[in-house]
């Protein structure tokens, strides 16, 4: 409750900011402060989730792409009486709309007592995973999923396709020594780092294979993966995370996760049953639950991470060009 | 007890929210998110315990990373477009010393 | 009635928030920030309906019988993510935009395209 | 011994409780950067660790334990090298202490 006053203060305040800078950095306490409403709901996976996406990686982009574009907004509201005016009006229309919603919080509201129970009481039988969220996820509406994935996979080709830098930038020195200072100015930290990476994609994996359990799965791992090496290349830089991971092979990872995830569902149609009946993967109907659940997620996992490192890595190179440009040119 | 400590950190969250809001230089907000970000921590593994399962500490575990890597980014992305920045908070206390 | 409409209301505040940010912003980073904003709302309305009084996280554990309804959370669980994605997507947009025009402000393109016809 | 353990362990939250109060009164009225950041490293890190302290106490099952104790030593790790970076990076930036300023006429802090 206190949590979304909060909620309402910084949004506000993301209104009232001309500092680019400062509105993303409002936005990831947004995010966070989401997060934790979403905590107190019961709804800890959506919280896991909004935790690692929308206070670390979409801040992240946004930093990425405040630095390229100019930190101050210009002040120019120019029709912002007629804007209030639509805002209020539909405002005042939803809130009418809410009168006749039920109350937060009741048993027997409509969006209790069609799908849900079956769900919460027979999953346990049909799926044999105790995280409901997670069986819904990838077997009862694992078609829906498959949709979200290939969302994903479609944005990360089109981030390509629109940021994608041709030709190979040739090495400036003034962006090589900037990155020198940078990075003896940072040794604890990239110290540190390198003590915590290889933690960091522990948990990420121990996510993966957890999420049958607690909260957790494919997407989260996903994205934690992402943080781990974006993390990495921030600090140690572009080429060397680029050394790393090589281009061409994420890019093929993106579309191995998608193939997993659709192949999953091509078997269960040879062996005879509907697409992505996982029932059907093994003798144990419940056996096979498993086993397709745990190779969906995997396949989630592999396009996330993979999407959201290819993301990152045109955003930052991106950037990176037109700095060294604007550098050469002043 | 845990309550107690709950509203705690509560208003501690709503002072580093004015902070963050107020800030008058980029550091302060992003020290504000720093500490907003430890707290949600500490927020999260107290609700667990409150709300009387505390299996769900992965979540805090990712916030302190997630907090982490943000941090690590505002600081190597404000260094790049520092020399773009306006003439405004930073070079005004830079004239001055 | 109060606290039972709480939360919707301020999910129409928010909501009502972003969409100010949308229409009356000329920044397109700002529109995005909107848009994440609006974003956020709805994935709180989704959540608030899910939530029962007494219920808890909808994974099974020995000794509780009211979980939340799980059917939101997974909606909302991809919604995050795809959401994420198609963020992406727009602020790649206006990287490419601003490299084209030199600028950001819904405003100054326009002024731009215009002189260019 | 139980009531012991749990009597530690409410006051170790409250410490905890107290000192997380205090940086946040600190980062509200310090006058500087400097002063802000001192305020919160120092009660961030003690303050995160004995609340935590005190929910281990709580005896939880072995796995919460853990990853109590994991989250224990990500702030111990992540907080002060996170500070000492921050504090860095505002000093390279040519932000200045408020002493250093003093004989200057600012109102540069509003």
């Amino acid at each position: 409750m206190v949590l979304l006053g909060f909620l309402v203060c910084i949004a506000i305040a993301i209104v009232r900011l001309k500092d680019l800078f400062a509105v993303v950095m409002l936005s990831g306490i947004y995010g966070l402060l989401s997060a934790s409403f979403f905590v107190t709901l019961d709804a800890v996976d959506v919280a896991f989730t909004e935790a690692a996406v929308g206070a670390g990686i979409a801040t992240l982009l946004m930093l990425v792409t405040v630095t390229m574009t100019g930190r101050y907004e210009h002040s120019a509201h120019h029709n912002s009486i007629w804007a209030l005016a639509v805002v209020l009006v539909t405002g005042v229309l939803l809130i009418y709309g809410t009168l006749d919603m039920p109350y937060f919080g009741s048993v027997d509201a409509p969006a209790q007592l069609h799908v849900a129970p079956r769900y919460i009481n027979n999953s346990m039988q049909e799926i044999g995973v105790p995280n409901i969220v997670t069986s819904v996820l990838a077997s009862y509406r694992g078609y829906d999923t498959l949709g979200e994935v290939v969302v994903i996979f479609t944005a990360g080709v089109g981030v390509l396709a629109l940021l994608s830098a041709v030709h190979r930038p040739e090495k400036d020195d003034g962006i090589v020594s900037v990155n020198v200072s940078m990075h003896e100015k940072y040794l604890i930290l990239r110290v540190v780092t390198k003590i915590l990476i290889p933690f960091i994609l522990l948990f990420a994996l121990y996510v993966q294979f957890h999420g049958d359990y607690g909260p957790g799965g494919g997407f989260q791992a996903g994205v934690i993966f992402a943080a781990a090496i974006i993390l990495y290349s921030m600090l140690f830089g572009m080429s060397t995370a680029r050394r790393v991971i090589s281009q061409p092979l994420i890019q093929l990872l993106s579309a191995i996760g998608v193939l997993v995830y659709g192949s999953v569902g091509v078997v269960s149609i040879l062996n005879g049953g509907n697409f992505l009946d996982y029932n059907l993967l093994s003798d144990d109907p419940v056996a096979g639950q498993h086993l397709g659940i745990l190779l969906v997620e995997l396949g989630i996992g592999c396009t996330v991470t993979s999407v959201m490192v290819i993301i990152f890595f045109n955003f930052a190179g991106r950037t990176e060009d037109h700095m060294r440009n604007e550098r050469k040119s002043a | 007890m845990l309550i107690a400590a709950t509203l705690a950190i509560l208003v501690v969250m709503a002072l580093a929210i004015v902070r963050g809001v107020m800030g008058p230089t980029l550091y302060d907000r992003i020290l504000a998110v720093n500490m907003f970000g430890t707290k949600t921590v500490l927020l999260i593994s107290l609700l667990g315990f409150v709300m009387g399962r505390p299996e769900f500490l992965d979540i805090a575990i990712v916030y302190a990373l997630i907090n982490f890597v943000s941090v690590v980014a505002v600081l190597h992305y404000s260094e790049y477009s520092e020399f773009k920045s306006r003439p405004g908070e930073i070079e005004q206390s830079r004239k001055d010393s | 009635m109060f606290l039972g409409l709480y939360n919707y209301w301020i999910v129409v505040v928010l909501m009502m928030i972003g969409f100010y940010i949308i229409i009356a912003h000329g920044n397109l980073v700002k529109k995005i920030v909107g848009l994440n904003i609006f974003q956020t709302s709805v994935f709180i309305f989704y959540i608030s309906v899910s939530n029962i009084d007494g219920g808890t996280a909808p994974i099974l554990a020995e000794g509780f019988n009211q979980y939340s309804n799980p059917l939101p959370h997974v909606l909302i669980l991809t919604a995050i993510v795809v959401g994420i994605a198609t963020t992406a997507l727009g602020l790649a947009l206006a990287m490419r935009i601003k490299e084209a025009y030199g600028s950001i402000e819904e405003e100054e393109i326009q002024q731009r395209v215009n002189r260019e016809c | 011994m139980d009531s012991v353990i749990e009597f530690s362990s409410a006051l170790c939250l409250l410490i905890g409780s107290f000192l997380c109060l205090s940086g946040g009164v600190g980062i509200l009225r310090f006058p500087d950067f400097y002063t802000r950041m001192h305020a919160v490293g120092v009660t961030d890190t003690l303050g995160a660790a004995m609340i935590l302290i005190g929910l281990m106490l709580l005896r939880p099952e072995n796995l919460v334990l853990f990853k109590l104790i994991m989250i224990l030593l990500m702030t111990l790790f992540i907080n002060p090298t996170a500070s000492h970076a921050l504090a860095r990076a505002a000093l390279h930036s040519g932000l200045l202490p408020l002493l250093h300023r003093k004989d200057k006429n600012i109102g540069a802090e509003s």
